[in-house]
């Protein structure tokens, strides 16, 4: 234990509050009635799905499969009938609905065939799709699928693999009482991923307000025939930030726009290592995870939640007091408030705070920036929140990204300290969103244009194919009628050219009866009206698109 | 007295050598200006600003012969960030060119449409994919939502569907700080 | 020229487009000589006669001057037109001419007189340049006497001092003093002042202009 | 390329004939304009140069020509000059009764003051009056007359009256009043104003004669 | 309801209000060693900001209270007061202090967008303005006859004029006015400061004022409240100047120990350079304001038109913030250190 053990820059340090939820014992919750599976649980493409509505699912059943390589399948948490396929409320901080699976469930929580995976036996490939398919995702937050990350890339190994059990949020201890009642599966989990990924140092990075969990890992790392460094850093928050304990583990920071792999390292949250035990060694899937359910309940503890499960039914199951001011979702720093109680348990679920009056105090209004510097003294990816706040105010985005706005990880710090209370993440969030939709609506005009230019080239160009075959047809029509007999009398030059403009004419005219739009008859005047004003709002296009041409032609 | 004339004069003549030369010689063809007006349009190509797509209307605005007041799909914002590149005040959108409206993209009813193709000839982006005498379909990614495509449809088959916000297209919002009291 | 394009040059030369107060040209002087009433407009009506036959002189040879050399050509008027009337205050105004000293020459430089030139008479008939020439002067001398004035009487607490320098001794008698036994407030008098003063009366402009605009669209009939 | 060239050049021509043409009728307008004022400038300075003399020195003291009086005087410690200055004689008929000095206090609290300092025959102090000075606006500027009397206190004083250990201002225990706070500045203008004095006590030959310069080599004695 | 859902105690009145209390030292020795006159004045502006604030706020129309009892507008009066002649007439208190709140303050958009320091600006006005009135400078009372009681500094303060003996007796040039006049009478600074007006460093009485302003600076820093890099580049910036010019000609230049104690420097380099709204918001860039500060000071006090130079010091590196803020962003973590843009991840 003699690591030596590095510190980053900022963070901050609120009252703890673990101690409220991590001494009573864990509880399975009760099967609800009713699941709602999202398809949208993890970072890529959404999941598809591959079940009917009536169809009757298999606890463990695959009910949406993974579309593409960054995503991760869904599966039905218990036995029971779909009932719908469609938008349904998801915790989101938008509060908009997104596609879930509905499932009725029978109450027989009637599991599918489990087959368990031989994962030094199979090619890391098939394994990975294996694991895809089983639907895991990491467990910390982020839920970025896990096969991903456990490819090793172009390496072919990822020499340092670290465990995140900081838990560094407040309130939060559903990591602490994992590592305390399952280090061996977790570490049995950390096998699967050190052959994935050729690890040859191992690190667990566990704060030390969980003196318990720190126990029982070095405990089952003793046990194992590989090393593993369970280490002690201090509370501070956010350790937990995979980037800060990669820094404090290591003294190494991953460069700014890049990943952590491409300096040697992956991190693992210990929920995630849990969760890919179970799937290779019992085969399976994703579809419960522990729960923290605290703040302002009559016995705040983690409950073991199936994925899809009603918030109401877990909060019920903790107590429910009268007089709460609202929900979260995760911690207090980084959670979202939750529109409605209905929403489901998701895989990114780590934790229900209830909040009260008392326990979260509403927050002060919020006063203009000082230029204190605070917040950059908290920040830990040091960036200068002061100036990305104005700029993000200003809706100068670019100079906000100038100033490395998408290095901000949204922790919070700078917000939590800020003595005008100005709530800086909000503003990033907004600066991030607008700068994406801008993105976005740049590439589909420079594709607009581009297709328009296109279309333009080509329609001239048949224009020009078209005059070209015209002029030969004439050409050929004048001299087939100079080369006829002239019966009574010969017709001049003249008396050709006009028969040929005569029968053009005749043409065109039939065409343009042909292309008239026959919906015409009897409108009623509001629209005879509109068809008029575009019809002469086209007129004027073409008049206008011609000019040019017209007068490119003259010499 | 002598010597100031002959200063003044031959420096006159000097300095209009020099220009007359250099204003035939490095004269700069194409137009940048034109370039960068394009790039704030929204590239919708529907015409309402009365030319035929956007380019055309750039060039026209570089030229300081129209206004930048026409493009409704730009909106208030197009307005101003033209404004801004030209050095100029502001102003508000031109109503006879049209209103903004929410973005949209078309849809062909498929059970009505026969196939007739004028609305294939109209679009400006080659969004509309299809044959003669079979059923159109959009190409939601790369219709621009310009609405020239509904006049000529005969059977009015086409209508505009709003884009609605659902999570991929949900943006945060601008957080508001109330610090002043509303009036 | 009709009476109503006589209108709108005017308006626009005293408000709309005030150099002073809305394009913020020819700051050089407009800020350094509005110490005294007297100073600025003696500086704004010099400004206002070398914009005017700047600007008919441009407007006369407009058609002669190819695009390319019409900056040095109209710069070549300014400039020989200022020197003239340097010459003819320092001739028949001297004392004036010594309180007005450097800043008669910059007035070739001040970027209102070759912008009118450019913008306006290089553009326009003669008489409509010389108009326009005028109200913009005469829109620089307005905003030069409300700054002068301001900053004289915040300064020393008089109005018209130094108008002897124009009239001679004689005109001493017509010095105001507002403020009798002024302890002198030195910031209106220093260059920070003229800054502060200008800035003021920008807003002050502004401030009207919003309430005019805001009556407008209180006063527009609702659409029924 | 050729065809190109010619082109340019074709240009070249036309534009530098035009400017040609416009800068000969610039100048020419400049040539009549200064032709015409040179007499009219040229009086102005004169006159300007003589009401400041006129200001140090009493009209009844002189009827001659002032300014074709100018002389030369050589620098000197006393009279803080490293420079050439000028030296004005007053005449009353024949008799010499006054000499107009050019002097500068070096030790003003921002650098140089420049004094016009007239001295009767008799050594008595006819005016003084400053030309030029940087002192703090508000703070040492009251030596200045368009400001505050100040200066006129020197009138009638001379070495002897009072005596020179009197020569100082009235914090330092001298005869001449200061303003609290702002005695740098007076302190500056009373010592040059009495090592002039010293001055014009040593070469008071050489100034008093009407045509030659005084001593070239001046005594290095400093002042008590 | 953004996140996060808790926050630390902190706020804008508590860190104004430590600001005050540190000031509070550098009062008491002000009392003790020059009389009671700072009392009156330092209410009179204090009063004079309040309604100036409260007067500004409701014609831009905001909220009043959130405004007034985050005390900004008393710290603004407090630093103010404490730079001005403690003698100076009421009319030169209550201008200077609308100036600095009216339009250093409100006219820039308030609190926070204030880009020079409002106390500053109010100093500089009255500086330029007024310079006559701006040197009635209580004695230090160990070297003055009749030290003026709490009712009579009043009487002065708001009676206007005494008479001019009278003013002499209690007036006195501060130590910098001495060396300035001393220096310009062709006296070398050895035999300036024989003059009873300096002390040991800075001159009697205002070297203890220093050292009083000085602890109450150390305890803004212990609490984090300014960082350490203004005061120390500020001093060293002036002591290295100083330093440097003395060095070479000890007979026409103060020692650096003096200008180091002399009146205002402690005020400005703990109170005033700190002050985070007008001031560099980079580490790097602290460091160059306040040893800008610093040098500019002494140049002021050297060469300027005014025996003070920290106020002038101070708004000049005000104006060179964005620029020098542009200048000294700091790397990031995972090193980012030139401002390219990131792509949208």
């Amino acid at each position: 234990m003699s690591r030596k053990l590095h510190t980053f820059k900022g963070g901050v340090h609120p009252p703890e509050h673990k101690a409220e939820s991590n001494a009573r014992p864990v509880h399975a919750a009760p099967l609800p009635k009713q699941l709602v599976i999202p398809l949208r649980q993890h970072i890529g493409n959404p999941a598809k799905p591959v079940v009917e509505v009536g169809q009757r699912v298999l606890k463990g059943q695959l009910i949406g499969a993974a579309d593409g390589y960054i995503s991760a399948a869904v599966h039905a948490s218990s036995s029971g009938i779909v009932t719908a396929i469609g938008p349904a409320v998801v915790p989101h901080a938008s509060g908009l609905p997104d596609d879930c699976i509905i499932i009725d469930t029978d109450g027989r929580d009637e599991w599918i065939s489990l087959a368990p995976l031989d994962y030094r036996a199979m090619e890391p490939a098939d394994l990975r799709m294996r694991l895809r398919d089983l639907g895991l995702a990491g467990l910390g937050g982020a839920v970025f699928p896990s096969a991903v990350k456990l490819d090793p890339g172009a390496a072919h190994h990822c020499p340092t693999l670290i465990l995140n059990g900081a838990e560094c949020e407040p309130w939060i201890t559903c990591d602490d009482v994992l590592m305390r009642l399952h280090a061996d599966d977790i570490l049995q989990g950390v096998a699967i991923m050190r052959h994935l990924l050729g690890s040859t140092e191992i690190l667990v990075g566990i704060e030390d307000n969980k003196p318990e969990a720190l126990a029982s890992m070095r405990f089952a790392a003793a046990k194992l025939d590989f090393a593993v460094e369970v280490v002690a850093v201090p509370t501070i928050y956010p350790a937990g930030g995979a980037k800060q304990m990669i820094e404090i583990l290591t003294g190494q920071q991953v460069p700014s726009g890049k990943l952590s792999t491409d300096i040697g390292i992956q991190v693992f949250n210990i929920g995630t290592a849990h969760a890919l035990a179970r799937a290779v060694h019992h085969g399976e899937p994703l579809i419960s995870r522990l729960v923290t359910v605290t703040g302002f309940v009559l016995r705040p503890q983690n409950v073991e939640a199936l994925i899809g499960t009603p918030l109401h039914t877990l909060i019920t199951l903790a107590g429910d007091r009268e007089g709460s001011t609202g929900v979260l979702m995760g911690g207090p720093m980084m959670g979202m408030p939750m529109p409605d109680l209905a929403v489901p348990v998701v895989k990114a679920t780590n934790c229900i705070l209830v909040q009260s009056a008392e326990l979260f105090p509403p927050l002060p209004k919020a006063l203009p920036c000082i230029r204190c510097t605070r917040c950059a003294d908290a920040c830990p990816a040091e960036l200068q929140p002061q100036e990305l706040f104005r700029f993000a105010k200003a809706g100068d985005f670019g100079r906000a990204q100038e100033y490395h706005l998408f290095d901000c990880i949204e922790c919070g710090c700078c917000s939590y300290v800020c003595p005008s209370h100005i709530p800086l993440v909000d503003f990033y969030r907004y600066a991030k969103s607008e700068i994406w939709a801008r993105e976005k609506e740049k590439r589909a005009a420079d594709l607009a244009r581009e297709r328009h230019e296109f279309r333009q080239f080509r329609l001239e160009r048949e224009k020009q194919e078209k005059a070209e075959k015209l002029a030969a047809k004439a050409k050929a029509k004048r001299a087939e009628l100079a080369a006829a007999p002239a019966a009574e009398g010969a017709p001049s030059e003249a008396d050709a050219k006009k028969a040929l403009i005569a029968a053009a004419l005749a043409r065109a005219q039939a065409k343009k009866a042909e292309a008239a739009p026959k919906n015409i008859d009897h409108l009623p005047p509001d629209t005879q009206r509109e068809i008029e004003e575009i019809e002469a709002r086209r007129a004027k296009i073409r008049e206008l698109a011609r000019q040019p041409l017209e007068s490119e032609e003259k010499p | 007295m002598f010597t100031a004339i002959l200063v003044m004069v031959g420096l006159a003549v000097i300095i209009g050598l020099v220009l007359g030369w250099s204003a035939i010689r490095f004269k700069v063809e194409g137009n940048p200006l034109a370039e960068k007006i394009d790039a704030i349009l929204p590239q919708t190509q529907c015409g309402q600003c009365g030319f035929p797509g956007c380019r055309p209307y750039a060039e026209a605005i570089a030229k300081g012969e129209a206004d930048i007041n026409q493009c409704p799909p730009g909106g208030e914002e197009g307005v101003k960030k033209l404004a801004e590149l030209l050095g100029v005040e502001p102003k508000p959108l031109d109503e006879s060119h049209g209103t903004p409206k929410p973005k949209s993209v078309a849809f062909i009813d498929e059970q009505i449409c026969i196939g007739c193709t004028l609305c294939i000839q109209a679009c400006p982006v080659d969004a509309i994919v299809g044959a003669a005498k079979q059923m159109h379909t959009i190409v939601a990614d790369e219709c621009t939502g310009c609405e020239l495509c509904l006049p000529p449809c005969p059977v009015d088959c086409i209508t505009m569907v709003p884009i609605a916000e659902d999570l991929p297209h949900w943006k945060w919002k601008a957080p508001v700080i109330m610090l002043k009291k509303v009036s | 020229m009709t009476l109503q394009e006589f209108n709108t040059i005017f308006q626009n030369g005293l408000s709309k487009q005030n150099a002073g107060l809305v394009q913020l040209l020819g700051l050089c002087p407009l800020l350094a000589i509005s110490t005294t009433l007297v100073n600025a407009l003696s500086l704004g009506l010099a400004t206002t006669l070398v914009m005017a036959s700047a600007s008919g002189a441009v407007s006369g040879v407009r058609h002669f001057v190819p695009h390319e050399i019409r900056i040095p050509v109209f710069v070549l008027i300014i400039a020989a037109l200022v020197t003239v009337i340097d010459l003819l205050m320092n001739a028949f105004v001297h004392p004036l001419y010594l309180v007005l000293g450097i800043f008669i020459p910059l007035i070739t430089t001040n970027c209102i007189v070759l912008a009118r030139a450019d913008a306006f008479a290089s553009k326009n008939r003669p008489l409509h340049s010389v108009v326009d020439a005028v109200a913009m002067g005469l829109g620089l001398t307005m905003v030069l006497v409300v700054l002068g004035g301001m900053r004289e009487l915040a300064g020393q607490g008089t109005l018209l001092s130094g108008i002897d320098l124009v009239f001679g001794e004689e005109a001493k008698q017509f010095v105001l003093h507002v403020v009798p036994d002024y302890q002198g407030f030195l910031l209106a008098i220093l260059p920070p002042g003229a800054f502060i003063a200008l800035g003021l009366l920008i807003a002050a402009h502004n401030w009207q202009k919003a309430r005019a605009e805001r009556r407008v669209h209180a006063a527009a009939p609702m659409p029924a | 390329m050729i065809e190109q060239l010619k082109a340019a050049a074709r240009n070249a021509l036309r534009s530098g004939m035009i400017l040609f043409v416009f800068a000969l009728i610039a100048t020419a307008l400049l040539v009549f304009t200064f032709s015409r004022t040179e007499p009219t400038i040229e009086r102005s300075r004169q006159a300007e140069k003589l009401a400041l003399l006129s200001q140090v020195l009493p009209p009844a003291l002189y009827d001659n020509d002032l300014l074709a009086s100018q002389q030369a005087v050589p620098p000197h410690e006393l009279l803080g000059t490293r420079q050439d200055s000028a030296r004005w004689i007053a005449r009353r008929g024949d008799t010499v009764t006054a000499v107009v000095l050019e002097a500068i206090a070096p030790d003003g609290y921002s650098g140089n003051i420049a004094l016009l300092i007239g001295i009767d025959v008799d050594g008595n102090v006819t005016g003084v009056r400053v030309t030029a000075h940087r002192e703090t606006p508000g703070l040492g500027d009251y030596i200045v007359r368009s400001k505050s009397p100040w200066i006129e206190q020197f009138v009638g004083k001379s070495l002897t009256a009072p005596e020179s250990k009197r020569w100082k201002v009235a914090k330092d225990g001298g005869q001449f009043d200061a303003r609290a706070g702002a005695t740098i500045t007076p302190r500056a203008v009373v010592k040059a104003v009495h090592a002039a004095l010293n001055y014009f006590a040593r070469n008071r030959a050489a100034l008093l004669a009407a045509e030659s310069a005084p001593d070239p080599a001046p005594d290095q004695e400093t002042p008590p | 309801m953004p996140a996060p859902f808790i926050l630390d105690r902190s706020s804008v009145t508590q860190v104004m209000a430590w600001v005050l209390a540190a000031l509070l030292p550098g009062i008491a020795v002000y009392v003790w060693l020059f009389g009671p006159g700072i009392l009156v004045t330092l209410s009179l502006a204090t009063v004079t900001a309040l309604v100036a604030e409260a007067a500004m706020l409701k014609a831009r129309g905001y909220p009043a209270k959130p405004f007034l009892t985050d005390l900004s507008a008393i710290v603004t009066a407090w630093l103010l007061a404490l730079s001005l002649p403690a003698l100076a007439p009421w009319w030169l208190i209550v201008t200077g202090t609308l100036f600095a709140i009216v339009v250093a303050k409100h006219l820039y958009g308030g609190l926070g967008q204030n880009i020079f320091n409002p106390a500053m600006v109010g100093y500089a006005v009255l500086i330029v303005s007024f310079p006559l009135q701006m040197t009635q400078w209580p004695g230090p009372l160990s070297l003055t006859d009749a030290p003026l009681t709490l009712a009579q500094s009043a009487s002065v303060i708001f009676g206007g004029d005494l008479p001019k003996a009278m003013l002499d007796a209690v007036t006195m040039a501060t130590p910098l006015d001495a060396l300035r006049t001393g220096l310009l009478q062709q006296l070398t600074v050895d035999e300036i400061m024989v003059q009873p007006i300096f002390g040991h460093y800075g001159g009697i009485g205002f070297e203890w004022l220093a050292g009083a302003f000085l602890l109450g600076g150390l305890l803004l820093w212990a609490l984090r409240i300014i960082s350490w890099q203004v005061p120390l580049a500020f001093l060293a910036g002036i002591w290295l100047a100083a330093g440097f010019l003395h060095f070479f000609d000890a007979g026409r230049f103060g020692a650096p120990w003096f200008h180091l104690f002399a009146p205002s420097v402690m005020l400005g380099a703990f109170f005033i350079a700190t002050d985070p709204v007008s001031g560099s918001t980079t580490p790097r860039g602290r460091l160059i304001f306040g040893f800008g500060a610093g040098l500019l000071t002494i140049i002021i006090r050297t060469w300027g038109g005014y025996p003070d130079g920290v106020a002038f010091a101070i708004l000049l590196m005000n104006l060179s913030v964005p620029l020098i803020d542009a200048w000294t962003q700091p790397r990031i973590y995972g090193g980012a250190t030139r401002r390219g843009k990131a792509p949208p991840a």
